[in-house]
């Protein structure tokens, strides 16, 4: 039996039964069928993704096969990424599980009925091939995270933090289907294969403009300048296992289903255009990991931090996909697998800092940790992942990308990468240096006045230890970053994959004609330049030198607000100001930002 | 009279997004929310529009008889099942934002500053 | 036909606005469903009675109806802290009422 | 930012963004210039293929219905969602019901009905919930379905409470059974989708026989996917609306 619909019907089957007798099944129970669902479909994803390898999967609910070119019912299209992001989302999930076993004792099932389901849409998000399809799993998505999001009603942060997330991420949404709306009116179709092949060869208004519409909508979820500050709210005050996955993987479906819709459906208008839409995309994304990755270097509230680094490490997420190349997409790939596990590392080790110690406030936890010698090694081991050292999968996507970028003349993209690593890393290192060791001064202002977040603790029960269902996802996730990134043959799968990604014409052709369709992936240069290597490893000791200065006491404190550099940290920083107005007003802002930007470079024939 | 629908989509999305930014009230807020949500509706409806068209129920009609399109109207009953599920969501988060904090005002809130 | 299609249209783009503009969210609840009513008027004249019923249940009911009981929920608490902040400032005054319920 | 800051960044783009809007939307064929050929398509086959008069309903629950599944999934994780966010915390509801400072609103709570008004309204309950249960079951004869047929059945209960009786009101909507209904309901449609699978079929696949067209039995699974959604959507507005009803009576006391 095809295994295609189980991602997503399980999931769901395990949420109805987990719902249905909220009342009278025991903890521990619900916890063990999460688990047991989690694992069966990292199984089936995992199978999928074996069986995607040869050929596209193409599974029609409802048996309702297209006939003479249309498609009468709704696909799963399901190549390698696809299969492996849903295989990605399972195993977060299965952490995140793993994790909260020892998390809210007080609500039943309901916390797991929620994650059950937003694993069930993640997948569906991920394998989908229909656009509508998509808006509905991205509001499913969407609905659970909100939820999820706000589950700490006992907290004023947390309601805010999913008010500004829920308002902005639904106002995506819709931009999103009027983009939808607009292409189904143009080729009376909503199979992406089926709307590629009926558009033009160029883009018309209607077309730029759609496309406008659905690229904003996505990125609103993938967090991209200037549609990013929903992110660092909501990360910031969600529950721990909740953060892994918003962080680990949400975010990066918003730009997979950008890079979805890229080659399902705009390639082949956008043909002649390529270079506006990478010059476009690389503007924000070298914009987005810049900003990122200076409001990341300034926060003292910890998962608040890791959040900022996120919208960094997004940023270079685009500037892979932006550069339309079967190479930088397999390396963006790489890249959101190798980041995904250090950063849900990251958060465990923060939701670890938060059980045992009740905080997750880098001034106040001040040499606090110093027993959990563990929990710090693994903290560094993760940073060192972010940062991009050889061999973390970070670095192998991000080695593939500086090459390709670099054949395409855009040499500089390296230098991003090495700013966002420092300062990310950086920062990451300085919690670390802080938290574990006690090093440097534990005043106010050593972050340059950011406030401090109130954060209520998520566990009770003893403190005093560490139980092993929760360091030991933490240690497991980046030990296979590490792992990802030493496996031979995982760059080969990757660029095969991102091959199948990309094949605009294969794709429509399997889809709507079940044709067979030959792959021959370019081959993958076996050795990384050594100038990659070597500002690998540089960024990776400038992150060091920049945690130590900060530490030290030679770090210009209050005293020098007038330094031009914190001037400009202060002034970006005040952008971000969790008023749900300016974050409207930005969206907007960006709608028509782009919608122009991109219709003026496509006329012009830039 | 042919753009005319379009319009108003446009109309009522940038309409709703004036409401959202200028309120002073998540209340307020949400329901210029569900106006910018009902863009969608106008849009959708408009494009799946056939001059002279019957309701596509054949239970009165005969099958062949020019009807409007089904499918945009399949997309609208889920459009609006989303739009009473977020709201539902929102009002609940903002109800629990006024027992904590006594405002609905946006403008009062600073714990999520910088 | 046309004239009451493009009517309606033009109605619509007046109640949206108006809802957006009412500042009140007791009133602009009133408005929604009004809103909400037109927009299933619309639906019906453009030939889509499922989703005129949907909407009727939906945008005319359902959702007035939770706006409506969490502005009830929130007037509470307002009124609340009000007295409550009453009795701080003025603690002898506050006692007799107490009693006196 | 502050408002006006605000106001000119908003001003400035929104009238760029109309501007484009515009520009993109005049690409639309005219009102009235629907080509297809999606919705033609299945306006010619529909009845024939699923013997369903009502082709919007043979679309939501048969041809694009793992759509619809996602749909009602997202009711189902809003109605959770909202459970989850509005549950009694610690030192809330026993701590306000019936102290003082509660009493004085006393005057706020519902006026009792007058016995006309009771008659009435409870009277009306039952013929809404045959038309409820009319719309859910011809869901594939005429316009309606599972869900606007849901969401009038979730109204009966609520004319109770409007009728002044709370006490049968609670009983009504007595939790277990009411989450049961939703639970049930969403975990049914699932069941339907496997039931075509676990036989070698497609996902979602129609397996029933269809019967004869026109009547209430025929359209196969399109019909138990409508009672499906019927009985979810029933449950899971009177969730929702429990759920903040019990937000406004909270602070009342007394009346538990």
């Amino acid at each position: 039996m095809p295994l295609a619909p189980l991602p997503v019907a399980i999931p769901f089957a395990v949420a109805g039964i987990l719902a249905a007798s909220n009342k009278f099944m025991p903890r521990r129970l619900a916890d063990t069928l999460a688990v047991l669902c989690a694992v069966a479909n990292l199984v089936f994803c995992v199978l999928l993704m074996a069986a995607a390898r040869s050929q596209l999967l193409v599974y029609w609910f409802g048996g309702w096969t297209p006939r003479a070119g249309v498609a009468l019912g709704i696909s799963f299209a399901i190549g390698p990424f696809g299969a492996g992001l849903a295989a990605f989302t399972s195993l977060l999930v299965l952490a995140a599980m793993v994790f909260s076993l020892h998390y809210f004792d007080a609500i039943g099932t309901l916390f797991h009925v929620l994650m059950m389901v937003f694993l069930g849409a993640m997948c569906g998000f991920s394998l989908t091939g229909d656009l509508f399809n998509l808006f509905v799993f991205f509001e499913l998505m969407s609905a659970a995270a909100f939820a999820l999001c706000g589950y700490k009603i006992e907290e004023t942060a947390p309601l805010q933090g999913a008010l500004n997330f829920a308002i902005t991420n639904t106002i995506a949404a819709f931009a999103a289907l009027l983009g939808i709306a607009m292409l189904y009116a143009r080729t009376g179709a909503l199979n992406m294969a089926q709307i590629g092949r009926a558009l033009d060869s160029r883009p018309d208004a209607l077309v730029l403009t759609a496309f406008a519409l659905i690229l904003c909508g996505f990125f609103v979820k993938g967090a991209v300048l200037p549609f990013h500050f929903w992110l660092a709210d909501a990360h910031a005050v969600a529950p721990t296992p909740v953060c892994v996955l918003f962080s680990g993987v949400m975010v990066e479906l918003g730009l997979y289903a950008v890079a979805r819709i890229y080659w399902g459906i705009m390639d082949h208008p956008f043909g002649a255009d390529r270079a506006a839409v990478t010059g476009l995309l690389l503007a924000v994304g070298t914009a987005t990991a810049v900003v990122g990755a200076i409001m990341c270097f300034g926060q003292r509230h910890i998962k608040r931090l890791l959040a900022f680094s996120t919208v960094s490490h997004m940023g270079l997420m685009v500037i892979g996909f932006a550069l339309l190349r079967i190479d930088a997409l397999a390396g963006a790939a790489l890249y959101v697998v190798g980041h995904g596990l250090v950063k849900a590392s990251l958060f465990i080790g923060s939701g670890i800092l938060l059980h045992r110690l009740r905080s997750v406030d880098e001034l106040e936890l001040k040499g606090r940790a110093r027993q959990c010698v563990g929990t710090g090694a693994m903290w560094v081991l993760a940073g060192l992942g972010l940062a991009g050292l050889p061999p973390f999968a970070t670095f192998l996507g991000e080695a593939a990308i500086d090459d390709t970028a670099t054949k395409a003349g855009h040499a500089w993209v390296a230098w991003v990468f090495f700013f966002s690593a420092v300062l990310t890393a950086g920062a990451v290192f300085r919690v670390g240096g802080r938290v574990f060791l006690g090093w440097g001064h534990g005043e106010e202002g050593e972050t340059g006045g950011a406030k401090k977040i109130e954060e209520g603790p998520e566990t009770k029960g003893p403190r005093h230890d560490i139980p092993a269902a929760m360091y030991g996802p933490a240690a497991v996730l980046a030990l296979l970053a590490l792992a990802v990134g030493i496996i031979p043959g995982v760059r080969q799968a990757a660029q095969a994959g991102a091959t199948r990604f990309a094949d605009y014409a294969g794709y429509q052709a399997r889809v709507l004609d079940n044709a067979v369709v030959p792959l021959s992936p370019p081959p993958v240069e076996h050795v990384f330049p050594a100038s990659s290597m070597a500002r690998s490893i540089g960024a990776a000791a400038a992150a060091f030198l920049l945690a130590w200065f900060a530490l030290s006491p030679y770090w210009p404190r209050k005293k020098s607000w007038a330094s031009p550099v914190k001037r400009l940290a202060y002034n970006v920083r005040r952008v971000h100001s969790g008023h749900i107005g300016d974050y409207v007003a930005f969206l907007t802002f960006g709608l028509a930002l782009f919608g122009i930007v991109l219709s003026v470079l496509v006329r012009l024939g830039y | 009279m042919s753009f005319l629908p379009y319009f108003v989509a446009a109309w009522l999305f940038l309409a709703g997004l004036y409401g959202i930014i200028t309120s002073r009230n998540f209340v307020h807020l949400i329901i210029c929310l569900a106006v910018l949500q009902s863009s969608t509706y106008v849009l959708l409806l408009s494009i799946g529009y056939k001059w002279g068209g019957v309701p596509p129920v054949f239970a009165g009609a005969a099958v062949g008889t020019p009807a409007v399109d089904p499918v945009v109207q399949a997309l609208m009953l889920t459009d609006i099942v989303v739009e009473a599920t977020v709201v539902a969501l929102l009002l609940s988060l903002a109800v629990q934002l006024h027992k904590h904090t006594r405002t609905l005002n946006p403008d009062d809130l600073e714990a999520l500053e910088g | 036909m046309l004239v009451m299609q493009a009517t309606i249209l033009v109605f619509v783009l007046v109640a949206g606005t108006a809802v957006v503009l009412t500042r009140d969210p007791r009133s602009q609840v009133i408005g929604l469903s009004f809103y909400g009513l037109l927009l299933a008027l619309m639906f019906f004249l453009y030939q889509a009675p499922d989703v005129a019923l949907s909407q009727v249940t939906v945008g005319t009911v359902a959702l007035p109806l939770m706006f409506m009981l969490a502005l009830a929920r929130i007037r509470r608490d307002r009124e609340k802290a009000e007295r409550e902040e009453h009795k701080k400032e003025n603690p002898k005054q506050a006692r007799p009422e107490e009693n006196a319920a | 930012m502050n408002r006006g800051v605000r106001m000119v960044l908003f001003a400035a783009s929104g009238v760029m963004l109309f501007g484009i809007l515009l520009w993109g939307l005049r690409g639309l064929p005219p009102l009235g210039h629907y080509h297809g050929p999606y919705g033609d398509v299945l306006n010619s086959v529909a009845v024939y293929e699923r013997h369903a008069t009502d082709v919007v309903s043979a679309v939501n629950f048969d041809y694009r219905g793992f759509d619809t599944l996602g749909e009602e999934f997202i009711l189902f994780i809003s109605v959770i969602g909202c459970t989850l966010l509005l549950r009694r915390q610690k030192g809330e509801g026993q701590g306000e019901g019936g102290s003082k400072d509660e009493d004085e609103s006393s005057d706020r709570r519902a006026p009792s009905p007058s016995d006309a008004t009771k008659v009435i309204t409870i009277g009306l309950v039952g013929p809404l919930i045959v038309f409820g249960l009319y719309i859910v079951s011809h869901g594939q004869l005429t316009p309606g379905g599972g869900f606007q047929g849901g969401v009038i059945l979730a109204t009966a209960p609520l004319l109770v409470y409007l009728g002044g009786d709370f006490k049968t009101f609670q009983k009504i909507i007595s939790h277990t059974l009411v989450e049961l209904a939703e639970a049930g309901g969403a975990l049914a449609y699932v069941a339907i989708g496997f039931a075509g699978y676990v036989i070698g079929q497609a996902f979602l696949k129609n397996v029933v026989p269809l019967g004869e067209t026109g009547n209430i039995t025929s359209s196969g699974t399109i019909i138990l996917i409508s009672l499906a959604t019927g009985l979810e959507v029933a449950g899971g507005f009177v969730l929702l609306l429990h759920a903040f009803l019990e937000q406004t009576l909270e602070t009342l006391g007394g009346q538990k």
